[in-house]
């Protein structure tokens, strides 16, 4: 198949995928308080209802780099199963993140600003690792892109334990999960109240939301990288990885930006450095 | 044809002596706006006539010899130095410089200097074809710059005398010895050009003759004269090798194990004037002078040089123990130096920390030496004099009305002055946003390291990932200044009509050019660069860009939509800037909130200098440390392979 | 140099309440914090120029709707002590019994908003149904959840018969149960300690300086608790405050924790001596109007109040003032807020336990 | 009020380790109408269980001075003195500018205020017991 | 230092998630209130004496009594429910029933801006109920029943 | 096809209230009662807010705090008065600071009595605002 039809689809599909996603999490997380939780279409009806409500806008330049953020948050990840370069994706996936952060700073009130800047903290946490990881799933597979790692002949969980590991790590910056959720925060009770969205509204809003369901679904496709032998086992990892993350989120508090930044940074040196070090000294 | 090179080189000598000698500032003007645009149709003229493709060697024309003219200039540059120093009590650079000198003298007298081959004292190929058109160009629009800079600076700062005509002079010699530099293929000639560079450097720093200044002056005088010296005593060495003073031959393919010592001494030279640690402070000393200096030494002269040298020398070491070395410590400057980026709040200086470390990666490309590396280095070398140099005259335009260096004064540029900041978003995006050029240079720089084998490669991986990381921290600090908005006054906003044709002039065409040259990436790669690396390392034919150029020009066109989209959002209604989240204060549309006990102020926010996670000074200390211990086993590595 | 200014609250998420910091930053570091009060001021004391003493109570039992019940009985024994009415022994049992359960209310419900205040979404979720129980105890005993207007001068207006005496003591049995599970939690798990343990320290030469009371002292090692002087039945069963040194947020978690079960043992200890039977009196009226004036401590949940009444033989009690812990404890948050991290502001503000609707009445 | 004698004795408290429990000022009526106002202020101190006070009787005229060198958490109840009783209390140790509360009624425990409000309260008395007013 | 990975709470947090949910499903799910607990004042017009009482000890001033006009009225948005009333009442006319006070919405301010909540009853005297029904009528709301 | 009935978002403001009904209105989203089975969520930002949930009355000093809360909620909004305070000024009404409930500066569309007001009240009054958000949003499209 063409693959610029995977990256179509990708764009199609994946909001559903990251709605879906959010519908069950926030039930499972009810759950795990014993509560009974919103319906599992809840994400698409609060969707909705931004997308039908007044944007209040404190500048006009937010909005064209939310728009950024969602495009090219979608576009990593059609680019990413359409088969471009996967060190590339990485670069593009940073950029795509900062554009939240820009629109979120461009504000210039306090509480934007401050959770700008932690989400800044938080890329410069996780983004050394998901170069690492493009990278070294590269050279453990010969290959470049999506399909090529996908027809590899090497199966690459067993040969990047260290890294798969760290990526339940660090997805918990990406997912905005508890103890990571430091710049954004679904529940209310957090020192920077929306952190960086707390000038954004009705669809500026939706269009964070959105991303965020893009961003679940890059993940989930990152996920299915290490499983390249089968997709199902991919997804179905990522499901783990996943239920993991609300587990853990259900069983944490939140973490100081500090902590966010050293841990992520010695996981990143220890488990993902003494893996890529491994698989160049055994190659 | 070598007409032709002498005039590049000889012509802005005789501007910048013209200038020397003229008060009139209207009269300055033209000149430096009709030499610079000789200047830059003179390079773009050779550029055309040899960029053909391959390499070409020439002498002087006309039966001109150098004869002892070098060993005069050598000794006049000397003197120069001992004269300033001695008014100004200092030590290190005489000692240094006569040192230099002492070593000419000897060559001279002891006549162990190898006949000259006439033919062979200039060498341009694609790299000096590149080289020529970033200093001819770039190096012009920065001298234009200045016109209106320094007019505003003198205007700013009051107390500092004003010393145009000489400052104008050093631009134009700066250009001269530049051009001088990259075309030389004859090793004492480009030493001359090198220690000119170095000594108009110093005077440029030195600028304002504060006591402050005038330290950092020395600073880089000293450095780099150690590098000079460097330079003199490899070429003391090589001149008992064949062919030794020839750079083309000497850097034809990997080095025998008897030149690694005068190499390793080369290096040196290109590490300090590229400023990579332990000799970084020079360069960062160098942010107290007037911003088109600090342009000219950042993006097409100066610290080109040293990387432009390491480049040369790539082919020569490359593979061997030296190259390795040399490459780790371009990487590990890389990565220091972005992590001290991170808690730097002086904006010119969080630039000059970019700077190096954009050059660590030059000369860890250098020093590992393949196709694809050298490809990366000269890509970065384009990318960056292009984005750094509108950079440093943004900041100095801004300074200009701002006042002030500090990036935290920054906010709200994009209401205040909206141009300006779309040029600094254009320079900013030129350094570290996706399709653009440093980008794709450091992307194409992970595959390469992929193929690396051993702890090296995965070392290489790590500090290019960490490092990379670190640079979008500052990048997206500085971004988010600049991207801030709130309601202006009438009076803030006339601030931006002040700006003068000169600068906007100069600023606009190096943002055109990031802009152009991410679009052309393409032809870029495939025309000249391409064909450098591989005639460089006689590598098979390849591809270089590893991604459709459509994906690459369609990304730029989206990233050049959205300020359309912001500009005609703005002229929209819909947005109150006094609309603001402040937990329920009463808010203003200039910012301005109420406090605590009844009082009201405007909304001060401060960037994240990652207090108490990452110490600047023990970092940049740490790291000077480090990569001194790695010069040092660089230096003895060369001498025991002997 | 710039720093960055985070106007925090008023209206917070943080903070069911509005109080205002000025919190001046650099990087998260708090250098300064500028306090204000003065959104929730009613003007509470003042209404006793317009309602009479004996329905006074009712509004000094909604200074604060999670002290409520401490509020209004402090109110009638500042009063009974003034008019000098003897009150019926069950009924200063029954005060004491609801006293404590509603430490354990204010207590579980302080617990949830720490956890809220630091991420942990799941433990305030728990905290809080935990709570319910108490909440179902009161609505059945005194007929509100919130605020439970039983406190008569002269005693109380319910009974609460033997056998649902022992039914409560066997439900706080079994929250007791429950509650070691949480308990557990908030003392071993390692994010709780990052946020808490160490943060916020308060040296006991500190606490005594800004006259710090309630767990507050008591987490500084300072061996405050009006209930020692047990005018209030307290010298009849075994009492001794609870006592922790360390002084930081963790140490106000774990005082709070222990005086819940310490709760739990004194609500046994007290059915066990109180009188019992049906029908037993429980109020006497007072008689004529007040005259005189008294100081009545008190040690509330949040630690000491200090009520002052005078009353000139009117209706209308002449002055009414309540001296509430977090009033006494606002010093001390403000000392310890400066030098703090960002996130620690939430922590540190919530563990003095602020009830601001106290403090400004 | 003596100054220097009344510092005296709340220093004294300070160094034998009393604490600030309570400062409370409080309107007393005038008895008759030529009387100017008096207000009565009570520090009240605690050590252990023991509680003491330390009694003086001002006008607004008077100058009430801050017992904050002594005990800094007094600011508090010093600034809601001075806010809500309008007693010049000097020498506070955070001055919170009159900024403490911000009240409908200016100075609400002033003898005015407490008088405007039992003539309210006798009014709405007579009202709610059925009299047409 | 304890284990950093340790998470006491992630045995809970499964447990619950396999049991069930504690939510009372309100309002599908009415648990019935507690005898004795403090709900909305009854009025029985019947009995009531107008003796003013009430009004006169009512903390929040939210009963008017007219002893003239043999009204007696109630403000349930400002009713505490301090139970005063029904204690203080000699006549037993007042009673706290445990039912929870109804939400009121704006559509329900009356024309003249009778605020929502507001309940009044009218005495026996027949002049006053008739002109009291002529009144009612003419702000075309239904008087209650009583 | 509109979502305001699906996705009420509440922003809880406590104006000048003893604590009873923010405690009581918290309850609401704790396991026993647990508003979000209604799409209810928490935000805390008055941004994203579509009812205000306002606890306590009106007094000098924050007035203006309420009018900026309400000011800053994008449209449709609705105002929910959640206990006698806020629906009247209850017990307080009469005190010195006591300005009034919340209607004085706010247009209330919802009032939820009670002192404290129940749990079972509050999310009434919230399900009769998502009531009024819908009609509003019908009489603005």
């Amino acid at each position: 198949m063409n693959p610029i039809v995977f990256g179509v689809l990708f764009i199609l599909i994946a909001p559903i995928f990251g709605g879906l996603l959010a519908g069950v999490d926030r039930i499972v997380s009810a759950r795990m308080q014993s509560r009974v939780g919103p319906p599992l279409l809840q994400p698409f009806y609060d969707l909705g209802k931004l997308l039908q409500k007044e944007a209040r806008q404190v500048n006009p330049i937010a909005e064209p780099l939310l728009l950024g953020h969602l495009g090219f948050m979608a576009a990593t990840g059609a680019m990413l199963v359409g088969g471009t370069d996967l060190i590339f994706v990485a670069f593009v996936f940073a950029l795509a993140a900062l554009f939240l952060v820009l629109a979120a700073g461009s504000v210039n009130s306090p509480y934007s600003f401050a959770g700008a800047e932690r989400e800044l903290i938080v890329l410069l946490a996780s983004e050394p690792f998901f170069i690492l990881m493009l990278a070294a799933i590269c050279k453990v597979t010969d290959a470049s892109s999506y399909q090529g790692v996908l027809s590899s002949a090497v199966m690459v969980a067993p040969k990047l334990p260290g890294i798969l590991l760290a990526f339940t790590f660090v997805a918990t910056i990406k997912l905005r999960k508890s103890p990571f959720d430091i710049s954004t925060s679904h529940h209310a009770h957090q020192e920077l109240v929306s952190g960086l969205t707390s000038d954004m509204s009705g669809r500026l809003l939706a269009y964070v939301e959105l991303a965020h369901w893009y961003e679940s679904a890059i993940l989930a496709a990152l996920v299915v990288l290490f499983f390249n032998w089968s997709v199902p086992l991919g997804l179905l990892a990522f499901a783990v990885v996943y239920g993991l993350e609300v587990l853990v989120d259900n069983s944490t508090s939140r973490a100081k930006w500090q902590l966010v930044l050293r841990s992520t940074w010695v996981v990143t040196l220890l488990l993902v450095g003494g893996n890529v070090l491994a698989l160049f000294l055994i190659k | 044809m070598s007409s032709l090179i002498v005039f590049l080189v000889a012509f802005p000598l005789v501007v910048g002596g013209l200038l020397l000698g003229i008060r009139n500032s209207k009269l300055r003007n033209v000149i430096v706006v009709l030499a610079g645009l000789v200047v830059a149709g003179a390079s773009i003229v050779t550029a055309v006539t040899f960029g053909n493709g391959d390499a070409v060697f020439f002498g002087l024309p006309n039966g001109l010899t150098l004869g002892r003219s070098l060993l005069v200039l050598e000794i006049a540059i000397a003197v120069f130095v001992v004269a300033v120093s001695i008014q100004h009590r200092r030590i290190l650079a005489p000692v240094l410089v006569l040192g230099q000198v002492a070593v000419s003298v000897y060559l001279e007298l002891s006549g162990k200097m190898p006949e000259l081959e006439p033919g062979r004292l200039f060498w341009f190929d694609r790299l000096s074809m590149i080289m020529v058109l970033i200093i001819g160009i770039i190096g012009t629009l920065i001298c234009i710059h200045s016109l209106g800079y320094m007019r505003d600076y003198h205007r700013s700062s009051p107390l500092i005398k004003g010393r145009r005509t000489v400052f104008f002079c050093l631009l134009f010699v700066f250009l001269g010895s530049m051009f001088g530099l990259v075309v030389s293929n004859y090793l004492p000639l480009m030493l001359i050009f090198w220690e000119v560079t170095t000594l108009c450097s110093f005077l440029l720093i030195g600028y304002t003759r504060t006591k402050e200044t005038i330290g950092y002056a020395f600073d880089a005088l000293n450095m780099n004269m150690l590098g000079g010296l460097g330079f003199s005593v490899a070429i003391l060495m090589l001149a008992g090798q064949p062919d030794g003073l020839d750079l083309a031959k000497l850097t034809a393919g990997p080095a025998t194990a008897a030149l690694l010592p005068a190499l390793a001494l080369l290096c040196l030279a290109g590490l300090t004037k590229a400023a990579q640690m332990p000799f970084s402070r020079w360069l960062l000393g160098a942010m107290y002078a007037p911003s088109p200096t600090s342009a000219l030494l950042h993006s097409s002269t100066m610290v080109k040089a040293g990387v432009f040298l390491l480049l040369r020398l790539s082919p020569a070491i490359a593979g061997s123990s030296l190259g390795t070395l040399v490459a780790f410590v371009g990487m590990l400057t890389f990565l220091f130096v972005s992590l001290v980026g991170v808690t730097e709040q002086n904006t010119k200086k969080v630039l000059a920390y970019s700077t190096i470390g954009s050059l660590g990666l030059i000369v860890g490309c250098a020093g590992l030496g393949s196709p694809e590396l050298i490809w990366v280095g000269v890509m970065i070398i384009i990318f960056h004099a292009l984005a750094k140099g509108l950079l440093f005259l943004v900041v100095g335009t801004i300074e200009n009305r701002l006042y002030s260096k500090d990036m935290e004064n920054f906010d709200t540029l994009l209401s205040r002055l909206p141009l300006v900041s779309a040029l600094a978003l254009t320079g900013i995006a030129g350094m570290f946003i996706a399709p653009f050029g440093v980008v794709v240079a450091k992307w194409t720089a992970i595959r390469a390291f992929l193929e690396i084998p051993g702890w090296q490669g995965a070392a290489l991986l790590v500090i290019m990932a960490f490092g990379t990381s670190l640079t979008l921290f500052y990048w997206g600090k500085l971004l988010i200044k600049v991207l801030s908005m709130r309601s202006v006054s009438e009076y803030e906003r006339s601030v931006e009509k002040r700006i003068s044709r000169f600068e906007w002039l100069a600023e606009i065409s190096l943002a055109s050019g990031v802009i152009g040259v991410a679009a052309f990436l393409g032809v870029i790669s495939e025309q000249v660069v391409g064909p450098y690396a591989l005639a460089t390392f006689k590598g098979t034919s390849q591809s270089f860009l590893h991604i459709e150029p459509v994906i690459l020009a369609t990304m730029i066109a989206a990233l050049l939509f959205l300020p359309a989209l912001a500009l005609w959002a703005s002229r929209h209604e819909g947005y109150n800037t006094a609309d603001f989240y402040a937990a329920g204060r009463p808010v203003t549309s200039g910012g301005v909130m109420g406090m605590a006990l009844g009082a009201t102020q405007t909304v001060t926010l401060r960037n994240y200098y990652l207090d108490g996670v990452v110490n600047g000074k023990l970092v940049f200390r740490v790291g000077t440390i480090a990569c001194g211990v790695l010069l040092v086993t660089l230096i003895a590595v060369g001498m025991v392979a002997r | 140099m710039k720093r960055t200014i985070v106007p925090f609250g008023p209206q917070h998420p943080v903070l069911a309440e509005p109080l205002v910091l000025d919190l001046v930053l650099e990087d998260e570091k708090v250098i300064d914090a500028i306090p204000t009060i003065g959104y929730i001021h009613r003007g509470l004391e003042a209404m006793v120029d317009r309602v009479e003493y004996t329905e006074m109570g009712f509004v000094v039992e909604r200074i604060c709707g999670i002290c409520s019940f401490m509020h209004g009985m402090g109110y009638c024994l500042a009063l009974e002590s003034i008019m000098s009415v003897e009150v019926p022994d069950r009924a200063r049992w029954l005060r004491i019994i609801w006293a404590e359960i509603s430490r354990i209310q204010s207590h579980l419900l302080w617990l949830g908003l720490g956890a809220d205040a630091f991420g942990f979404e799941n433990l305030f979720m728990h905290c809080w149904r935990m709570r319910e129980e108490i909440l179902d105890i009161f609505e059945k005993t005194t007929g509100g959840r919130i605020i439970h207007s039983v406190n008569r001068i002269g005693g109380v207006k319910r009974d609460i018969s033997d056998s649902e005496l022992i039914a409560i003591v066997a439900r706080l049995d079994g929250l007791g149960k429950a509650f070691e599970a949480t308990a557990r939690v908030f003392a071993n798990d390692p994010s709780i300690r990052h946020r808490m343990s160490g943060v916020g320290v308060l040296s006991m030469a500190d606490a005594r300086a800004v006259d710090a009371v309630g767990p507050m002292a008591r987490a500084s090692g300072v061996r405050m608790d009006t209930r020692l002087a047990g005018q209030n039945l307290y010298d009849q069963i075994e009492f001794e405050p609870v006592l922790e040194t360390a002084g930081d947020c963790l140490a106000r978690v774990v005082v709070r924790m222990r005086e819940v079960r310490q709760s739990i043992d004194l609500i046994h200890q007290m059915v066990d001596k109180m009188p019992k039977g049906e029908g037993l009196p429980l109020e006497n009226k007072p008689r004529g109007n007040p005259s005189g004036e008294t100081f009545t401590r008190l040690e509330q949940p949040r630690g000491e109040v200090v009520y002052y009444v005078k009353a000139n033989g009117t209706k209308y009690l002449e002055r009414f003032r309540a001296r509430t812990p977090t009033f006494a404890n606002i010093p001390a948050m403000i000392k310890l807020v400066k030098g703090c991290d960002l996130a620690d502001v939430p922590n540190i503000i919530l563990t003095i336990d602020p009830c601001i609707s106290c403090t400004e009445r | 009020m003596d100054r220097q004698g009344f510092l005296a004795r709340v220093g004294e408290y300070h160094t034998n380790g009393w604490r600030l429990a309570i400062i409370n000022a409080t309107t007393v009526p005038p008895v008759d109408a030529a009387e100017p106002g008096i207000f009565e202020i009570s520090w009240g101190f605690a050590k252990d269980l023991e509680f003491e006070t330390i009694r003086e009787q001002v006008t607004t005229a008077d100058e009430v001075p801050s017992v904050s060198d002594f005990f800094g958490a007094a600011f508090l109840y010093e600034n809601e003195m001075r806010e809500l009783f309008g007693l010049n209390v000097t020498g506070i140790g955070l001055d919170l500018g009159g900024q403490l509360y911000k009240t409908s009624v200016k100075i609400p425990f002033s003898h005015a205020a407490v008088k405007a409000r039992l003539a309210a309260t006798a009014a709405a008395t007579a009202a709610a017991s059925g009299k047409k007013a | 230092m304890s284990n950093p990975f340790r998470l006491p709470m992630a045995p809970r947090a499964i447990r619950n998630l396999f049991s069930k949910p504690a939510t009372r499903r309100y309002p599908y799910e009415i648990r019935p209130r507690f005898d004795g607990a403090r709900g909305t004042i009854k009025f029985d017009v019947d009995t009531c004496n107008y003796c003013t009482l009430c009004a006169k000890r009512c903390p929040a001033a939210a009963i008017t009594v007219s002893r003239e006009d043999r009204t007696w009225a109630i403000e349930h948005l400002t009713c505490i429910g301090c139970n005063v009333c029904v204690e203080v009442c000699a006549k037993k006319s007042l009673a706290m029933s445990t039912e929870a006070k109804h939400v009121h919405t704006h559509a329900e301010v009356g024309p003249q801006g009778q605020r929502p909540g507001h309940e009044e009853w009218h005495g026996a005297d027949p002049a006053i109920a008739a002109a009291a029904a002529k009144a009612a009528a003419e702000l075309s709301i239904d008087a209650p029943s009583s | 096809m509109s979502f305001f009935s699906k996705s009420p978002w509440i922003l809880h403001y406590d104006a000048s209230s003893c604590n009873g009904c923010d405690i009581e209105v918290l309850a609401c989203l704790t396991p026993l009662y647990d508003l979000e089975r209604f799409g209810v969520v928490n935000t805390g930002n008055p941004k994203h807010a579509d009812i205000l949930l306002i606890t306590g009355s009106v007094n000098e000093r924050n007035i203006d705090i309420i009018r900026n809360l309400y000011r800053q909620m994008p449209d449709p909004k609705v105002v929910v008065a959640v206990g006698a305070c806020a629906c009247s000024g209850g017990i307080f009404a009469r005190a010195y600071n006591i300005q009034g409930g919340i209607d004085k500066v706010l247009p209330v569309d919802v009032y939820v009595p009670g002192c404290a007001a129940r749990p079972e009240s509050i999310i009434d009054g919230v399900v009769q605002g998502i009531g009024a958000l819908e009609q509003k949003r019908r009489k603005s499209a």
